[in-house]
């Protein structure tokens, strides 16, 4: 360990309650901070806002995401039914008046490919699978998964500040502030 | 609590998933070029008891295909010759080619070995039990046995030189001009489209591929797509 | 190009896999040979004995040709199995290695030979069809139809035996040399009932050389009755193109009893005419009178049906000969009717016959006794209906004199016959007569030489059994019923070289020095026999070649027929009283001749064991059948049987693999049998019915534990199946036993049914109309137009589709412009044999499933064949007897076929020419396609049928671990063109494709040859249709060439008034069968016409199964 | 929802507020940690022996029933169960659509309650879409091994080849193949995404070990940081918007292999919502039915209150009455539409050789339910779980009855013959029953049966204006009041 440089990254504090981390959240967005998340056993309702966040772009991604579905099973079953290999199959038409059977499936592939979306752009946009992280090493961060609330602030905020930082958290109601260090 | 996997763990789900799909990808790319009868059957040139040379029966000597293949306008099958047929020239021709021992062995009742038993050729081109393929639906409405076993008269050893895969079969049964020749050019393996209009100028007609459609119109060609066309 | 050459590695020794070809079309067919070809033999004698018979099978396999080897599956696993090519050394004439080769033969039969074409491939004969050139041609029944499959039926005797043992051939040998050169041999000679000029040749020269020699005729249901009428060799042959009226006393001439062609009959039961030229006329149409006690074909075809126990017909008839003032002297000793109802009916009857006198025909059925005999004769002599360009002929057949089973009995007894030629298809010491005491007598024989190709009881008893040659594989001739001289030729070898024919047996016997020439003659001669069949023909139509080639060809001799006969008038002849009428303590039991194994000779024969009972649709057993009133009264059933339940329950009995019969005792004739019963509708009162020719022989798995007893006299076909009703038959009561007792065992007995439920439930699914008129329906005509409108079609909509069916350029998708294929069945000709079932089973390489899968409905013909019973509420004639309405149903390629668009992986699609196509190897088995199949007229293979052997007790249920294989060589019967379909795959009719595909083929060669014919190059030639379509009517399904009913009429619907297909759905009778579904099939079916006598008591009644539903 | 109009709050500016009173999600005023306690205790204290003593013979039935029941098929035919050429489909089918029916009340309960803010749904949700997930997997064996080639099967992918040949788009089956796979796969995402904070917090409480890399492996590193939970939960509401109409159109699909046949009885436009509604209610009895005593033998009482029992035996009622209509709309319409066939069709199945099937549906599927009109049956686990198994058996022999009766009496008497099962298919179906109880009882065992972060999240103190609405009169006691108070003082 003490051969080991380590990193700063940045400083975690605890909050007692999730209101506390809703109020604290409120104040460090106030001080300008862009590089700090709060952490919570469950989501926090209007979280977002308090840290200053945007609406999540994902619908986007699964839109066309979604319309990709469509247009491949469309384009699957038109080419094939229509255009590679009509068959006869029970005096129905092999033209384009033949879709309203295809909607079941364009139906189906919308939602798979819009479901495979929804799963991917979401580990793409939390960035995960991730699974070491400096706030891993706190024996604190634990308890966010159970009953802890916390906030870190990182150390690559250009206003994060090895003082100003940690008062400002205990000034917000933080307790157990702890720096937390990157192995390298 | 420490962190329990190392740092490096952080790109390992990505890096596996890129390899993952590479490999993916690679193994169907290799599977659609391979696994397919134009990989797998294009070119299968088994050796045969007796190395029998097209080349020289038809290409040198300027036999028609059903000298020996007899019944190929008959019947649905291509008659491989009876020993007799071969018999009846090489009784005289080649004799005492030691090529020929087999022949001697189930025609020549003077051979020392003979046993009357025919010839086992051993097959180049094999349809699946299901499959029903006609010769004579073929060769007398213009399509050549050039056109589905290639250049016959140029091969010393036979070798299948396409793939009879049904998608292959279907090319020609959506597009038969393609294929199409007058019925007096089907076993003609010289034949040259061009040449043959150029020689019937009377017929007015400029490419190949107006031949062809030519053909398919006045022969009424109108080849069928659907299942029972070859399997019954 | 060639990318690499491989070279294929040594072929291990004994490493060679030999894989049967479904398509036994190629080039590949070595040795083996037609008759005339050399070098059969050797192929042949592989199969000589049992301890080679694993080896010799497979090399046998791959004789036959067809196969392909696949050499190195141990080590060359990965790369392509090497196939070898082996063609011809020497071609056999006629011979192209994948097409058909068709021969004129003939199958000879007790009631006259049926004249068939027959199909060979490379020399394996494949499937039988009607000879239609032949004068005497009708279609083929199933007994016909199936006989193919004897050739190759595993069980089939196949080596010498002495007393039941195996025995080397040599001593055979000399004892027929012995007896050979022992003329004064009391010898003995047997013969089946059927007629051979030949054979009628050989008994005069058997008789000229043996002084002591004697010759008699057995078949087990070959009655004596007729002969007894009208005289020895005399028969009576109908012609029933010329009769307008015909009675049957208890003859079933169209299904077991023939007598006479029977197409020409059918031809007239169809208002417009044979082939639909005509406009609907009731007047062109036969009317037929039918007196039995239980349905039969016949029955089932009757305008008018009397309902009456067996024993009570003669009164019938003698009611009808007084009412016609037939001379008394037969018809005084029968008691008056008593019925008023019966009464009135003969007395319509009479006026009809009065009315049709020359144009009528009596027939009596050959179960009947010498009196009804003698009074059907009197009252067609009375009608003047016999003779010459009469409905009915007597002619002089070339058999007589020949002694009978009693006769032979007495001689065995007296010591006048110490040697036994059996050369009878009978199998007397099993279907004998129980009080003849047959086999008693037989053993005291010296020496007995039993010819047969089973080794049934018979065979077993006799000191020698030889097993005989098929009739296609043997030369012979036979005489069809009127006489016409018709080759027998065989188109192989016998497949086991011990096989002997008949005639090879007796010219043995004739030849001086008694050597047995069997298959082959004497240093590659033809067969000797075929020397005799010559010099026959050559006695009738002189030497030139030209005359027998002709006779090949064609496969009979114009002209030729037996000469007229004048039967002695016996009228004065004193007949036996009829017995009193039967009651339920006193019933009367009839042993009918069984529909699918005959008398027994036929018990090993898959296709026919599954073909089901015309009647009781009962498959693979023989079962009483009794009337359901009969049955409660006997306390079998508490209540009585419906036809039809309100709710379509279950039987009592239950349904499918669960349906088990309750077991009787009768006891007749001092004897009692144990068997299941069946409720049969339609049956006189207190009469049993009892097919003959089962329970040959069982083994320990059988299911009531009655062995293993004689389980040798069967192969696996036969084993364990159904109760011998012989032992109960004496000689007196052969057809009809009276005085007998049923109790009820409390047991139960599982019987295989393929149909279930025998009302129509309401819907008009086999309609009917009446040319009488119906008050509510209206005339004739008002019926005929009505056909298209009854039951549910009457106010269903019409189904109108938004889609069409087109392709993107808008052009209609069944668009094949040469063809479009369509079918029609007339109910008005179908009488519901299965004919058509097993013809499409041999075309079609259907496998035989055995009966546990058909118990559970796992059958898989093609063609199933319904048959609906149809009643009368308010009949007040007889309402316990049903109309029977068969209706043949298989696949009906309907232009909007639900079956596709279920399919997920278009396996079923439909053809340019208007098929419903389906494709074996596509086809993953999701069973959808059957489902939505309204028809149910798919077939799905739950197991490898022709993998596993069905027949081995739960042999299918093993899966890997069980036996395989159906016999040796039931793969050579097997059509190359039509895929052997493995397990999980749907399979179904498809209008035999093959046969359309090879004639549409056919035709196409034609444009080379207009091309040559006309000079010109090929290109200068337009092609039209005129070239392309094939000529009308050219085309024939194996179900419509095998329909001696000409019921099914098959083409292209595109030649349409051309053809009698197009003839026949432009005519009111037309209709769809479940049009209200729109599915609009290519099969549409003919409404069945009845043409009652308006003066009989029940004509009302009539011809109107379905015509007031609504 | 059982609720009570009031006007008790009354805010500091003097304005009575009408407000709704609830009930507690979470019964004992229970805290975060016992929460996380709790649940994870299931998966990291030692099985009751309860657990062993049903995970083993269920699996032994499923090794059994699916392992060698199948085996035996593949090896020898579809021969070896009951079908015939006259009733093509019988258990097979029946028990396709039975458990494919069974899944749909996990996706309901998981998306459509998600959509609806139905709060109750967090402490049955996860084991819900476990059901799901499991179901499928039953519910997929018997379509895949029904058909006779099954190596063959592949066919069904619309993979390029080169016999060149396609799949038939217009067959209600492929579209089966499709929707039964898009269906399995969305439920299977929506099922792990909704796991994987859950997963973190078990990681995070393991010692370190195996359990605690795969722990750490399948929670991806989770940290609950809220810039993640912005995303996912956004994630997790796109998945619910596409996931009820997917388990609508999955049940539509199935009851389209029916519906757009032309077989009398099957041929009815009514079966897709029929189906849906049947599909829901069965599928809340088998949540039931496997909830109401897993709740016991975990002690989960206080998480899966009564009140959830409640408000799924409503829902029981309201679907059984829905399906009870159906059936007798069926009725209506076949006696309505004038043929023959079609009120045959249903004419046999009331009175029929399968009247018992028919009788058993009605009976357990449309009376049994209607005791939950009742307060007092609603309350009685024992009336309860009673209701529950009756609706399993009564859904199953729904299936059988549209299925096996129709088949056995169709167009033509002259093919009608019954179908009765072999003893193969029957050990296949008992199998698939052991394979689900093994699967459930595998994920009891190593998964979080409850959804950890969301039953948190019901808590009143989850609220982060908790703190601000103490000194109200309420004190806290009802959180609708709280968010009345704030919505009036922002203006």
């Amino acid at each position: 360990m003490s051969t080991t440089r380590k990193r700063v990254y940045g400083y975690l504090a605890e909050f007692k309650s999730a209101s506390a981390l809703y109020k604290g959240a409120e104040k460090i967005r106030d001080a300008g901070f862009k590089k700090w998340d709060c952490y919570s056993p469950y989501p926090i309702h209007g979280l977002d806002g308090a840290m200053g966040m945007k609406r999540s772009i994902l619908p986007w991604f699964v839109f066309f995401g979604g319309m990709t579905g469509t247009a491949t099973a469309f384009a699957l079953a038109y080419s094939t039914q229509v255009v590679i290999y009509p068959t006869i199959v029970q005096a129905k038409p092999a033209n384009i008046f033949t879709i309203p059977a295809f909607f079941p499936i364009m139906f189906e592939l919308t939602i798979l490919f819009s479901g495979f979306t929804v799963l991917f752009g979401l580990l793409a946009l939390i960035q995960l699978p991730r699974l070491n992280h400096p706030l891993f090493a706190s024996k604190q961060f634990s308890r966010a998964t159970d009953d802890g609330f916390f906030i870190a602030i990182e150390a690559r905020d250009s206003k994060f500040s090895p003082t100003e930082t940690r008062e400002l958290l205990a000034s917000i109601g933080g307790s157990s502030i702890e720096l937390v260090e990157e192995e390298d | 609590m420490a962190n329990i996997f190392p740092r490096w763990s952080n790109l390992l789900p990505l890096k596996i998933a890129v390899c993952a799909g590479s490999a993916a990808a690679g193994v169907a790319l290799a599977f659609a070029y391979y696994a397919t009868p134009k990989s797998l059957v294009v070119g299968y040139q088994p050796s045969q008891p007796i190395p029998f040379s097209h080349k020289i029966h038809v290409d040198q000597l300027g036999m028609d295909c059903r000298y020996c293949h007899s019944f190929v306008d008959v019947a649905g099958h291509s008659n491989v010759p009876t020993g007799s047929t071969c018999w009846n020239c090489h009784q005289h021709v080649q004799r005492n080619s030691p090529k020929l021992a087999p022949l001697h062995k189930s025609m020549d009742v003077n051979y020392p070995g003979y046993d009357g038993k025919p010839i086992e050729w051993v097959r180049v081109h094999k349809a699946p039990d299901y499959v029903y393929f006609n010769h004579s639906a073929h060769v007398n409405r213009g399509i050549s046995c050039q056109s589905c076993h290639g250049d016959v008269n140029k091969m010393e050893v036979v070798y299948q030189a396409e793939s009879h895969s049904m998608g292959w079969c279907l090319e020609c049964h959506r597009a038969p001009e393609k294929n199409l020749r007058p019925l007096e050019e089907v076993y003609n393996f010289n034949y040259n489209a061009e040449t043959y209009l150029a020689n019937n100028p009377q017929l007015g007609i400029k490419t190949t591929e107006d031949l062809g459609l030519k053909l398919k119109e006045q022969f009424m060609v109108k080849p069928k797509v659907t299942c029972a066309t070859c399997h019954h | 190009m060639s990318k690499r050459i491989w070279h294929h590695p040594e072929v291990p020794v004994g490493e060679t896999t030999v894989a049967w070809r479904s398509v036994g079309q190629l080039e590949d067919t070595a040795e083996f040979r037609q008759w005339m070809d050399r070098e059969f033999p050797r192929g042949a004698a592989e199969l000589a004995n049992d301890d080679e018979v694993e080896t010799s099978r497979r090399s046998f396999l791959k004789l036959m040709g067809a196969s392909t080897a696949l050499a190195g599956f141990g080590m060359a696993a990965c790369r392509r199995p090497e196939g070898y090519i082996v063609p011809y050394t020497k071609a056999p004439e006629w011979v192209i290695p994948g097409n058909a080769t068709y021969y004129a033969s003939a199958m000879p039969r007790a009631t006259g030979a049926t004249p068939l074409v027959v199909t060979t491939f490379e020399g394996r004969p494949t499937k039988l069809a009607p000879n239609k050139l032949h004068p005497d041609a009708e279609g083929t029944d199933a007994f016909a139809q199936a006989s193919v499959l004897d050739l190759y039926s595993p069980s089939r005797s196949r080596v010498i035996l002495k007393s039941g043992k195996s025995a080397p051939r040599a001593e055979l040998e000399k004892v027929i040399a012995g007896l050979a050169t022992d003329t004064a041999a009391k010898i003995g000679f047997l013969f089946g009932a059927d007629d051979s000029p030949t054979r009628v040749r050989l008994i005069k020269q058997l008789a000229e050389k043996y002084s002591d020699g004697r010759f008699y005729q057995y078949e087990a249901l070959a009655s004596e009755s007729s002969a007894l009428a009208v005289g020895d060799g005399v028969k009576l042959v109908a012609d029933f193109s010329k009769a307008d009226r015909i009675v049957s006393f208890d003859c079933d001439f169209a299904g077991t009893d023939s007598q006479g062609p029977v197409t020409p009959f059918f031809d007239r039961r169809k208002p417009e005419g044979k082939s639909y030229t005509e406009k609907p006329d009731a007047s062109s149409m036969n009317r037929l009178y039918s007196v039995e006690a239980a349905y039969t074909l016949t029955g089932g075809m009757a305008d008018h049906r009397l309902r009456i126990a067996s024993s009570q017909i003669t009164a019938v008839a003698a009611q009808v000969a007084r009412g016609l003032g037939v001379n008394a002297g037969v018809a005084i000793v029968t008691p008056e009717l008593t019925d008023a109802k019966q009464i009135a009916w003969v007395e319509g009857l009479v006026a009809d016959l009065k009315e049709n006198a020359g144009k009528s025909l009596i027939l009596a059925g050959s179960r009947q006794s010498v009196a009804l005999h003698l009074l059907a004769y009197a009252i067609n002599s009375k009608l003047g209906n016999i003779g010459e360009g009469k409905p009915l002929l007597a002619v002089q057949s070339g058999t007589k004199g020949l002694g009978s089973l009693t006769k032979l009995k007495s001689d065995i007894d007296s010591g006048k016959v110490t040697t036994l030629v059996l050369l009878t298809p009978g199998n007397p010491i099993y279907d004998a007569p129980a009080d003849l005491k047959f086999a008693e007598s037989f053993a005291k024989l010296q020496t007995s030489i039993h010819l047969g190709t089973r080794t049934d009881a018979t065979a077993h008893a006799s000191t020698w059994h030889i097993p005989a040659a098929h009739y296609l594989e043997a030369w012979s001739d036979a005489s069809t019923a009127r006489g016409t001289h018709t080759v027998v030729q065989p188109m192989i070898l016998p497949l086991y070289k011990d096989c002997v024919s008949e005639f090879e047996l007796l010219l043995a016997l004739l030849s001086t020095d008694g050597k047995l020439l069997n298959g082959e003659g004497e240093k590659g001669a033809a067969s000797p026999a075929y020397a005799a069949v010559r010099a026959t023909f050559s006695a009738l139509a002189g030497e030139e070649e030209s005359a027998w080639k002709k006779f090949l060809r064609d496969g009979f001799l114009a002209g030729s027929k037996y000469a007229t006969a004048t039967p002695a008038s016996r009228s004065e002849m004193s007949v036996e009283q009829p017995a009193s009428a039967p009651t339920k303590d006193s019933l009367e039991v009839i042993f009918a001749t069984d529909s699918s194994i005959y008398d027994g000779r036929w018990i090993d024969n898959g296709w026919l064991q599954e073909a089901p009972d015309p009647i009781s649709k009962l498959t693979w057993d023989n079962v009483a059948l009794i009337a359901p009133k009969t049955a409660k009264d006997l306390g079998i059933y508490e209540e009585i049987i419906a036809l039809e339940t309100p709710t379509a329950s279950k039987s009592p009995d239950s349904e499918g693999e669960n349906r088990k019969s309750p077991m009787i005792k009768v006891e007749v004739n001092g004897q009692s049998l144990e068997i299941p019963v069946l409720v049969s509708f339609g049956q006189a009162e207190n009469t049993i019915v009892i097919p003959l020719g089962y329970g040959q022989g069982f083994d320990q798995h059988d299911e009531l534990k009655r062995g293993p007893h004689n389980a040798t006299h069967v192969g696996l076909v036969g084993v364990n199946r159904g109760f011998n009703a012989y032992p109960l038959r004496t000689a007196s009561s052969s057809y009809i036993a009276t005085g007998a007792k049923v109790t009820s065992t409390g047991n139960r007995y599982s019987v295989a049914i393929t149909q279930e439920h025998n009302g129509m439930y309401g819907r008009a699914l086999a309609r009917e109309v009446s040319t009488l008129k119906d008050e509510e329906k209206g005339s004739f005509d008002a019926q005929l137009a009505g056909v298209a409108k009854q039951g549910n079609d009457s106010h269903a909509p019409p189904n109108v589709s938004l889609y069409k069916p087109e392709d993107r350029a808008g052009k209609t998708l069944i668009n094949d412009p040469l063809h479009q294929w369509g079918m029609s069945i007339d109910l008005s000709s179908c009488m519901g044999c299965n004919s058509c079932l097993v013809a499409c089973q041999s075309e079609n390489n259907i496998p035989i499933v055995g009966k546990e899968q058909v118990a559970r409905g796992r059958e898989m013909h093609w063609i199933r064949m319904d048959r609906y019973f149809a009643t009368q509420k308010d009949n007040t004639f007889d309402s316990d007897n049903p109309a029977l309405v068969p209706q043949p149903v298989a696949c009906v390629q309907c232009e909007a076929a639900p079956c596709e668009t279920v399919c997920p992986v278009n396996a079923t699609i439909h053809t340019e020419d208007g098929l419903n196509a389906m494709a074996y190897n596509r086809c993953i088995g999701t069973r959808y396609c059957a489902n939505n199949c309204p028809y149910k007229a798919r077939r799905f293979n739950y197991f490898d049928y022709n993998k596993r052997n069905p027949l081995i007790s739960h042999n299918l249920y093993k899966g890997p671990f069980g036996e395989t294989q159906v016999g040796e060589a039931a793969h050579l019967q097997k059509n190359p063109n039509v895929t052997v379909r493995m397990r999980g795959v749907m399979e179904k009719c498809t209008y035999c494709v093959q046969r359309l595909k090879d004639a549409v083929i056919r035709q196409k060669r034609g444009q080379k040859q207009e091309a040559l014919l006309a000079g010109k190059e090929s290109i200068e030639m337009q092609v039209t249709s005129h070239t392309l379509r094939i000529p009308v009517d050219s085309v024939k399904t194996a179900c419509q060439d095998a329909c001696p009913a000409s019921a099914i009429t098959f083409g292209n619907l595109l030649d349409e008034e051309k053809s009698a297909l197009g003839r026949s759905k432009r005519i009111d009778r037309n209709y769809d069968l479940l049009n209200y579904i729109g599915t609009r099939p290519r099969t549409s079916y003919l409404a069945r016409v009845k043409n009652p006598n308006p003066k009989m008591p029940d004509a009302q009644f009539i011809g109107k199964a379905t015509v007031h539903m609504v | 929802m059982a609720s009570t109009t009031q006007t008790a709050a009354e805010s500091h500016t003097g304005v009575k507020i009408p407000v709704l009173k609830r009930e507690k999600l979470i019964l004992s005023g229970r805290s975060y940690h016992w929460i996380t306690d709790r649940i994870c205790g299931v998966v990291e204290n030692r099985q009751p022996f309860l657990w062993w003593l049903l995970f083993i013979p269920s699996a032994l039935i499923a090794l059994i029933g699916v392992g060698g029941g199948l085996t035996y098929l593949v090896s020898t035919g579809v021969g070896v169960w009951g079908m015939s050429n006259r009733v093509f489909w019988g258990f097979d089918i029946t028990n396709f659509v039975f458990w494919i029916g069974i899944g749909h009340a996990g996706t309901l309960i998981s998306a459509v309650l998600f959509l609806t803010r139905q709060n109750w749904r967090t402490s049955i949700n996860r084991a819900a879409e476990a059901m799901t997930i499991f179901a499928v997997v039953c519910a997929g064996i018997f379509p895949a091994f029904h058909v006779g080639r099954v190596w063959f099967a592949w066919f069904l992918a619309p993979v390029p080849n080169a016999n060149a040949i396609w799949q038939n788009f217009k067959s209600p089956l492929l579209w089966d193949v499709f929707a039964v796979s898009t269906y399995f796969t969305i439920s299977l995402i929506f099922w792990y995404l909704g796991m994987v904070p859950d997963l973190a917090t078990i990681r995070d409480r393991c010692k370190p070990g195996v359990r605690k890399i795969l722990y750490g492996i399948f929670s991806l590193g989770w940290r609950g940081g809220n810039r993640q939970w912005s995303h996912y939960e956004m994630a997790y509401l796109l998945l619910a918007a596409l996931s009820t109409p997917l388990v609508l159109s999955v049940h539509s699909v199935v009851s389209f292999d029916f519906a757009t046949s032309v077989v009398p009885g099957w041929h009815t436009t009514i079966f897709p919502p029929y189906f849906v509604a049947g599909a829901i209610f069965g599928g809340f009895a088998m949540v039931l039915t496997i909830m109401v005593p897993a709740r016991f033998i975990y002690g989960l009482q206080d998480l899966i209150t009564m009140k959830h029992i409640d408000n799924m035996a409503k829902i029981i009622l309201l679907t059984g009455t829905i399906v009870g209509y159906a059936y007798l709309m069926e009725l209506f319409v076949a006696f309505y539409s004038g043929s023959i066939y079609e009120m045959d069709a249903f004419k046999f199945r009331i009175a029929g050789p399968y009247w018992w099937a028919y009788a058993a549906m009605m009976s357990l599927n449309v009376l049994s339910p209607q005791i939950f009109w009742f307060k007092a049956c609603r309350e009685n686990l024992w009336v309860i779980m009673c209701v529950a198994m009756c609706v399993n058996v009564g859904m199953w022999f729904e299936r059988f009855v549209i299925i096996v009766t129709t088949l056995a009496r169709m167009w033509l008497p002259g093919d009608w013959k019954s179908y009765s099962p072999s003893g193969v298919e029957l050990m296949t179906f008992v199998g698939t029953i052991g394979l689900f109880l093994a699967l459930f009882l595998m994920f009891l065992r190593f998964l979080p049966c409850i959804n950890i972060a969301e039953v948190k999240w019901t808590l009143l103190e989850s609220d982060p204006h908790f703190d601000d609405i103490e000194d109200h009169p309420d004190h806290g006691t009802n959180i609708e009041a709280a968010y009345q108070k704030e919505l009036v003082s922002a203006k």
